[in-house]
């Protein structure tokens, strides 16, 4: 039955041709990740495909794979749905289907990788197609944003392949990923793995494409890169990290744990801070994943830290990326939506179900999530900081209220729009699975159960009954502070032409109208250099008679 | 060895080194060929001193005749300027000189041990000569215990007429035929063509062979050209493709025939091995001499159309 | 061996056959050449299953007669000969740009590859003197197809082709006089690490490196290369240049003495990180499109030779299989660069590489097959050229003080990235796009990734092509 | 030093000697005659190595002879593609 795993990936990757060809199709390619659905319930045994890499396998190990591989195929599927109805009229739906398909396979292939060769694969094959969703719409700035993407995401796929080798290295030879957790990592494996990985996850300071890329694609694409994608990156640090006992294993990491916590409580406020500069509501919604992807990495900072038992620890981050992915999803497929069509009333209430979720209402996953990560960071030997997590849930209230504001802001004028009903499923369903889902799941329903404790309900209230004053005050007062401009510096895109006016311009003669200017580059001399060189191999024929005589020459004496 | 013959050897070599030193450094390009050819027929006469007929005759046909032919056509299509332009002596003559004569001591340090030792090959020749169908040892190494070598040269010689096909005319330049010339070439081709055949027949027991006779031929075939007695040879006449690429196909053929009976890929059955070499001689020697012939007179469009 | 005799003639008298009846049908050329391919394929199976064989010409016994050795590589590479034979001769017949139709392309391209696979067979040092001149001649008149501005550059390479013939030729003499047999598994046997060998030995190398335009002997393929028909270079890059090396690697790896091998191999792969740094510098600078594929393909022999001088020096049998993966892949990737140089280049009406503003708009998936072949010539996983990298770096990962050789792949590595991303970054610039002046052929767009394809492709069947490679059991 | 000895260097000689006109020389007939001299000398090489013994080794002849119509070959394309080639320098 172990091959039944194949048909995870190889379903999407067999869509792309029928879509070629086929192009009326594209209203199923949607249910392209439906196999995965009853495969993480089934759970066969691991697929090892020795013709394909040395150690190639595929499958699923532990309940946290288990999850990720069921959640992310389900916010694809109705992200999938929304699309559907959104790109009936695109004259390059094809397009967006076939990276669509790609990024997907590529995201899915990632979850089952039981070795560091097919995780990279997926992670590449994702990283790289996700370029076609982002620069989708082709205005300026997606393309400006695409290009942005594009730079960092290959220069994190280098550094995570040198990471990838030295880990192989390190390893033995061995690929699996078991065994990689079972080995000692060297400071340079670390650095390169941190940013190959964090380029993705988007923490900060590598975050700076992210605020670009993602409110840049459309709709369904932003959901599926801010609730599925980014987390590659977190699991990629979960699954190439070293996790086992014994002192010569966790030194190094461990010593590295706190700086990892460091960097992220410093993007989870960043991220809140520089979001409510934003007028814009998916930018706003970018900047809160920044923020929680730093919740995420504090994560891997308890791992690494090893005060906190692994299982735990896995069973938190699948709730978290579960919770985050289907409640980020739901926001950014409304707020695309809201930038079409006017919601009514019953749409509004649905939206902030997501919203309230994030900011750890009680009642919803937010609320196990947050609650949870309190727990084990008070459990952890960063109990002191403790603290910052519950400012921090404030500060998440203030940013999705503010995005909810700038969503609300942003609908056309008129009566509400009834909507398409592809979308209404896909998009209520990933609005609902914020309260719904803690009833459905037994593990979640446990933990969900624990926090309505007394003290765990305080908990959770007195910062969001605080940011609710805060709310309140900046409403009643209305502060016109003029920050807007201290929002719109970012030196990421900015880089970013520059590189590529750089790369593009240099070769290309300057604007001919302009006159003639003698201007002596730096580098003339070099310039001269070289094409005294090449004159001297003008002609072939001498110069390899004397190169061959010289090196008879040469061997022989 | 005797000293009347260190004094032939001696002469012989230094006449060849002097000769070769004057063709490259003599000032005139038209008399750096003649010396050339010059070279050549001391050449043959070295293999001829050396034991080697065979190579003589082949030699004095293909290495002098046919190249300084070739040389001196090609001379004639330079233009003048070319012709005129002389070879300066610049600075790098006396490194490069320097330079070939250290390479030559070093070449001297691995021939140095070779005279006393031996081939493996020479008693085997001698072993299997008498399955070999034919009396004379060169033609049963070219023909059988080396045939794939002789059916690739062949293809060479085949393939650099191909390549000549591929270039565009270039100006033709064919001086009036001179009438000495005609009369003595009406003698001298039936002349070629009669010792060509024999050096054709004779090649299975005695020196000779499809080469040198092919070589001959062509020689004769060229003088009734140049003179005008021969019509164009287009490659558009069927019977000329036939002719040239017959050599090949009936090689082909005869070799693949023997891997089909059973024999091996271009080895001959019992009792057949004479006949199929003489067969496959008689088309070498027509397509070597068509193929030579167009190569070395045949105008481009003669060759292309 | 009967289908690798086949693959053999097959070629060969279809270039007869198309001479005689003045034939210029392409497509008996397609249908010959995909019945060489599946010849060549049989004889791989064969292979596989029956293991090497040989074959005595004339049925003589060993020291006398030419022998055919059909081992696992010699099968792949029939393989891989015939596919890009194959896939070019489907280009020329079907491309409204390829200038070879009107012309002797046909038998001329059939007899470059029957010589072609006259070489992978043969074991004879004189055998290949006479199947490298075939190969030589056949190689510059498809250089001189493409006219009179090709005269010189097919001059050039002629001269130091015979040139480097009579060089390797000597050396072969002096092999002969000193052990007095010519073929090479017997040589194996009997060599002994004096003068004479040695200089022997590297007169044959010197030669073969000139012919396969290994550096410092690379001057004059740029030119050549860059000047032939599309389809030509094409062949020239993936096939012509690999004839030599495959010579150099038997001579090495069977017929020398190990002192030698060990004595040699650090030259050559010296040798090869120079090519590696300054041909892929000259593809970064060079302002001809088809210049820099060609001093790609300079550079790419330099991870050939890298492979060939290691594994000389090291004495390590496992990187003959990152040679020849080397060789398969860098085949591949050049056939698919140079069909797609060439139709960009046809169509956009400038061999300038600064014509390509934009094309990735106008002419996208002839960029896109440029863009996936570099990506393996860069090295980038899973294609065939990473793993080839790979086998490579790995022996090296074992020793420390093996970190020049890595660092050397490195910046090679780094340098093939530079120059496959100037032509990418130039394409992706949007704003100006140059617009053709011809409408381009969609149909060879998609002939010219496809290899580019394949080469990816090799990732997934790794397993085999390294049993295949290595000969080890799985 | 034995006759054969005295051709093996002779051989030598002219080949090293066809290098120094392929070093020197810049005219494309000149090239070709020196790559023409250059195989002389091998061929003679082989020739020398051919009289070692009693009867002279005819595989080596055989060789020579093969490697003799392979120069002419070679050496009448080269001089039509160098005439080919100066006449366009000309125009």
């Amino acid at each position: 039955m172990a091959w039944l795993w194949l048909l995870i990936p190889l379903t999407p990757l067999l869509l792309v041709p029928i879509l070629m060809r086929w192009p009326k199709l594209r209203s199923v390619v949607w249910l392209a990740p439906l196999p995965a659905l009853p495969l993480a319930f089934m759970r066969p045994d691991t697929l090892v495909l020795p013709g394909l890499w040395p150690g190639a396998q595929l499958g699923i190990a532990d309940g946290l794979s288990a999850i990720l591989l069921l959640f992310t195929a389900a916010l694809w599927l109705a992200a999938g749905l929304c699309a559907v109805s959104g790109h009936a009229k695109d004259p390059h739906a094809r397009r967006f289907w076939v990276f669509w398909l790609l990024s997907m396979t590529g995201n899915l292939l990632l979850i089952l990788a039981q070795d560091g060769a097919s995780f990279y694969v997926g992670f590449t094959l994702m990283s790289l197609s996700a370029f076609g969703l982002v620069i989708h719409n082709g205005t300026t700035e997606s393309r400006r944003a695409g290009r942005l993407y594009l730079q960092l995401a290959i220069v994190g796929e280098l550094l995570l392949f040198m990471g990838l080798m030295l880990r192989v290295h390190e390893a033995d030879g061995s690929m699996l990923l078991t065994a990689w957790q079972e080995t000692p990592a060297g400071l340079p494996t670390l650095i390169c793995l941190l940013i190959g990985f964090g380029l993705k996850a988007g923490f900060w300071p590598l975050h700076v494409w992210l605020p670009a890329a993602h409110p840049a694609a459309p709709a369904a694409a932003s959901a599926v890169l801010s609730g599925a994608m980014i987390k590659a990156g977190i699991i990629g640090l979960w699954r190439f990290m070293p996790r086992g006992s014994g002192e010569e294993v966790m030194s190094l990491p461990a010593s590295v744990a706190p700086w990892l916590l460091a960097i992220g409580l410093i993007s989870a406020f960043y991220g809140v801070a520089v979001g409510l500069l934003q007028t814009r509501d998916k930018t706003a919604l970018a900047y809160s994943s920044v923020s929680q992807m730093g919740y995420l990495l504090v994560l891997v900072a308890l791992l690494l830290s090893q005060s906190v038992s692994v299982e735990a620890l896995g069973l938190l981050l699948g709730f978290y990326v579960v919770h985050h992915g289907l409640a980020k999803g739901a926001l950014f497929l409304g707020a695309g939506m809201a930038h079409e069509y006017r919601l009514s009333r019953v749409h509004w209430v649905l939206m902030a179900l997501p919203a309230v979720a994030l900011a750890g209402f009680p009642l919803t996953t937010g609320a196990v999530a947050k609650s949870l990560l309190k727990d084990q960071v008070g459990n952890s030997a960063f109990a002191a900081w403790e603290i910052l997590f519950y400012v921090g849930s404030m500060a998440t209230l203030l940013l999705v209220s503010r995005a909810l504001w700038l969503i609300w802001r942003s609908q056309p004028g008129g009566p509400p729009a009834t909507m398409p009903l592809p979308w209404k499923l896909g998009w209520g369903s990933l609005c609902l699975a914020a309260p719904v889902l803690p009833w459905l799941w037994p593990d979640l329903r446990v933990a969900l159960l624990d926090t309505l404790s007394l003290y765990g309900l305080w908990g959770l209230m007195w910062p969001l009954l605080l940011g609710a004053v805060v709310i309140a005050l900046v409403v009643r007062f209305n502060p016109q502070w003029h920050l807007e401009r201290l929002a719109r510096y970012q030196p990421g895109l900015v880089l970013s032409l520059r590189l590529r006016r750089w790369l593009q311009t240099r070769p290309v003669a300057r604007d001919p109208m302009l006159p003639e200017r003698p201007v002596r580059m730096p580098w003339a001399g070099w310039r001269n250099l070289e094409r005294r060189w090449n004159r001297l191999g003008r002609d072939v024929v001498q110069v390899s008679a004397w190169v061959m005589a010289l090196g008879l020459l040469w061997v022989l004496l | 060895m005797s000293l009347h013959e260190w004094m032939l050897d001696g002469t012989l070599g230094l006449l060849v080194l002097i000769l070769a030193v004057a063709v490259l450094h003599v000032r005139s390009l038209y008399i750096s060929i003649v010396l050339f050819i010059a070279f050549g027929l001391l050449l043959a006469l070295i293999w001829a001193r050396l034991g080697a007929p065979d190579l003589a005759l082949a030699e004095a046909a293909i290495g002098a005749g046919l190249t300084g032919t070739l040389l001196l056509a090609a001379y004639g299509r330079v233009s003048e300027r070319r012709r005129k332009a002389e070879e300066p002596l610049d600075w790098h003559a006396g490194p490069a000189l320097l330079l070939s004569l250290i390479i030559a001591v070093i070449l001297m340090r691995a021939v140095w041990p070779l005279p006393d030792l031996d081939s493996a090959l020479v008693p085997a020749v001698a072993d299997q000569m008498a399955q070999s169908g034919v009396g004379h040892p060169v033609t049963a190494v070219l023909l059988s215990f080396r045939a794939w070598d002789t059916l690739l040269e062949l293809l060479v010689l085949l393939l650099a007429f191909m390549a000549v096909r591929q270039l565009l005319p270039s100006l033709p330049r064919q001086p009036e035929a001179w009438p000495l010339l005609q009369a003595w070439s009406r003698l001298l081709a039936p002349l070629s063509v009669l010792i060509g055949g024999y050096l054709l027949w004779r090649g299975s027991a005695d020196p000779g062979g499809a080469f040198q006779a092919g070589a001959l031929l062509a020689a004769g075939a060229i003088l009734l050209r140049l003179t005008g007695l021969l019509p164009a040879l287009g490659w558009h006449h069927f019977w000329i493709r036939a002719l040239i690429l017959g050599g090949c196909m009936v090689f082909l053929a005869i070799g693949v025939a023997g891997y089909w009976l059973g024999t091996g890929f271009l080895g001959y059955a019992d009792g057949w091995a004479g006949p199929l070499i003489l067969l496959i001689e008689v088309f070498a020697t027509l397509s070597i001499a068509t193929t030579l012939t167009l190569l070395v007179i045949g105008e481009t469009r003669e060759v292309r159309e | 061996m009967t289908a690798a005799l086949i693959a053999l003639l097959l070629p060969l008298f279809t270039a007869l056959c198309l001479l005689l009846l003045r034939s210029r049908s392409g497509v008996l050329v397609i249908v010959t050449s995909l019945l060489t391919l599946l010849a060549a394929a049989w004889s791989l199976y064969d292979v596989t299953v029956n293991g090497p064989q040989w074959l005595e010409l004339g049925d003589w016994p060993p020291p006398l007669a030419i022998r055919f050795q059909l081992q696992p590589i010699t099968a792949l590479l029939l393989v891989f000969s015939a596919m890009i034979h194959l896939l070019v001769a489907v280009y020329a017949a079907g491309s409204q740009h390829s200038k070879t139709r009107y012309t002797d392309f046909w038998p001329l391209s059939c007899l470059l590859q029957g010589s072609l696979n006259a070489l992978w067979l043969s074991g004879d040092l004189f055998n290949w003197y006479v199947t490298l001149e075939l190969l030589g001649l056949a190689a510059v008149a498809l250089v001189a197809l493409s006219g009179r501005k090709a005269y010189g550059p097919a001059l050039n390479y002629l001269l130091l082709s015979l040139g480097a013939s009579l060089v390797y030729l000597l050396g072969v003499a002096l092999a002969y006089g000193r052990y007095g047999v010519l073929d090479i598994s017997l040589l194996g046997a009997m060599t002994e690490a004096d003068t004479t060998t040695r200089i022997a030995w590297w007169l044959m190398t010197l030669g073969l490196m000139l012919k396969a335009a290994l550096w410092p002997f690379h001057l004059w393929l740029p030119r050549a290369h860059a000047s032939a028909p599309t389809a030509v270079s094409a062949l020239l890059s993936a096939l012509v240049v690999k004839g030599p090396l495959f010579i150099l690697w038997r001579l090495w790896s069977e017929g020398a003495p190990t002192e030698l091998a060990v004595e040699a191999g650090p030259v050559l792969a010296v040798a090869g990180i120079a090519a590696l740094i300054l041909g892929g510098w000259s593809a970064l600078r060079t302002p001809w499109l088809k210049s820099l594929v060609a001093y790609s393909t300079v550079a790419q022999l330099g991870y050939a030779l890298m492979a060939l001088g290691l594994l000389m020096y090291w004495q390590l049998p496992a990187l003959d299989a990152a040679l020849w993966l080397f060789v398969l892949a860098h085949g591949l990737a050049k056939a698919s660069m140079f069909l797609a140089a060439g139709e960009l280049q046809a169509s956009l009406g400038s061999k300038r590489v600064s014509a390509l503003r934009g094309t990735t708009e106008t002419m996208p998936v002839a960029m896109f097959a440029f863009a996936v072949a570099g990506g393996s010539l860069i090295g980038l996983p899973p294609s065939g050229g990473f793993l080839a990298k790979w086998l490579l770096l790995e022996p090296m990962f074992e020793t420390v003080n093996h970190w020049p050789w890595v660092v050397g792949i490195l910046l090679g590595t780094l340098i093939s990235a530079g120059y496959v991303f100037r032509v990418v970054a130039l394409a992706f610039d949007r704003a100006d796009p140059v617009p053709p002046d011809f409408s381009p052929d969609r149909f060879a767009h998609w002939l010219a990734l496809l290899p580019a394809l394949v080469v990816w492709g090799l990732a997934l069947i790794s397993e085999p092509l390294i049993h295949w490679l290595t000969g080890v059991p799985l | 030093m034995t006759q054969v000895l005295f051709y093996l260097i002779l051989g030598v000689c002219l080949w090293a000697l066809g290098l120094y006109g392929l070093l020197r020389l810049k005219e494309s007939i000149r090239r070709i005659i020196s790559v023409n001299i250059m195989g002389s000398g091998v061929f003679m090489v082989m020739v020398a190595l051919a009289a070692r013994s009693e009867d002279p080794d005819p595989v080596m002849h055989a060789l020579v002879v093969t490697g003799l119509v392979v120069a002419i070959s070679a050496t009448a394309f080269a001089l039509r593609l160098s005439v080919a080639d100066v006449q366009e320098d000309d125009q």
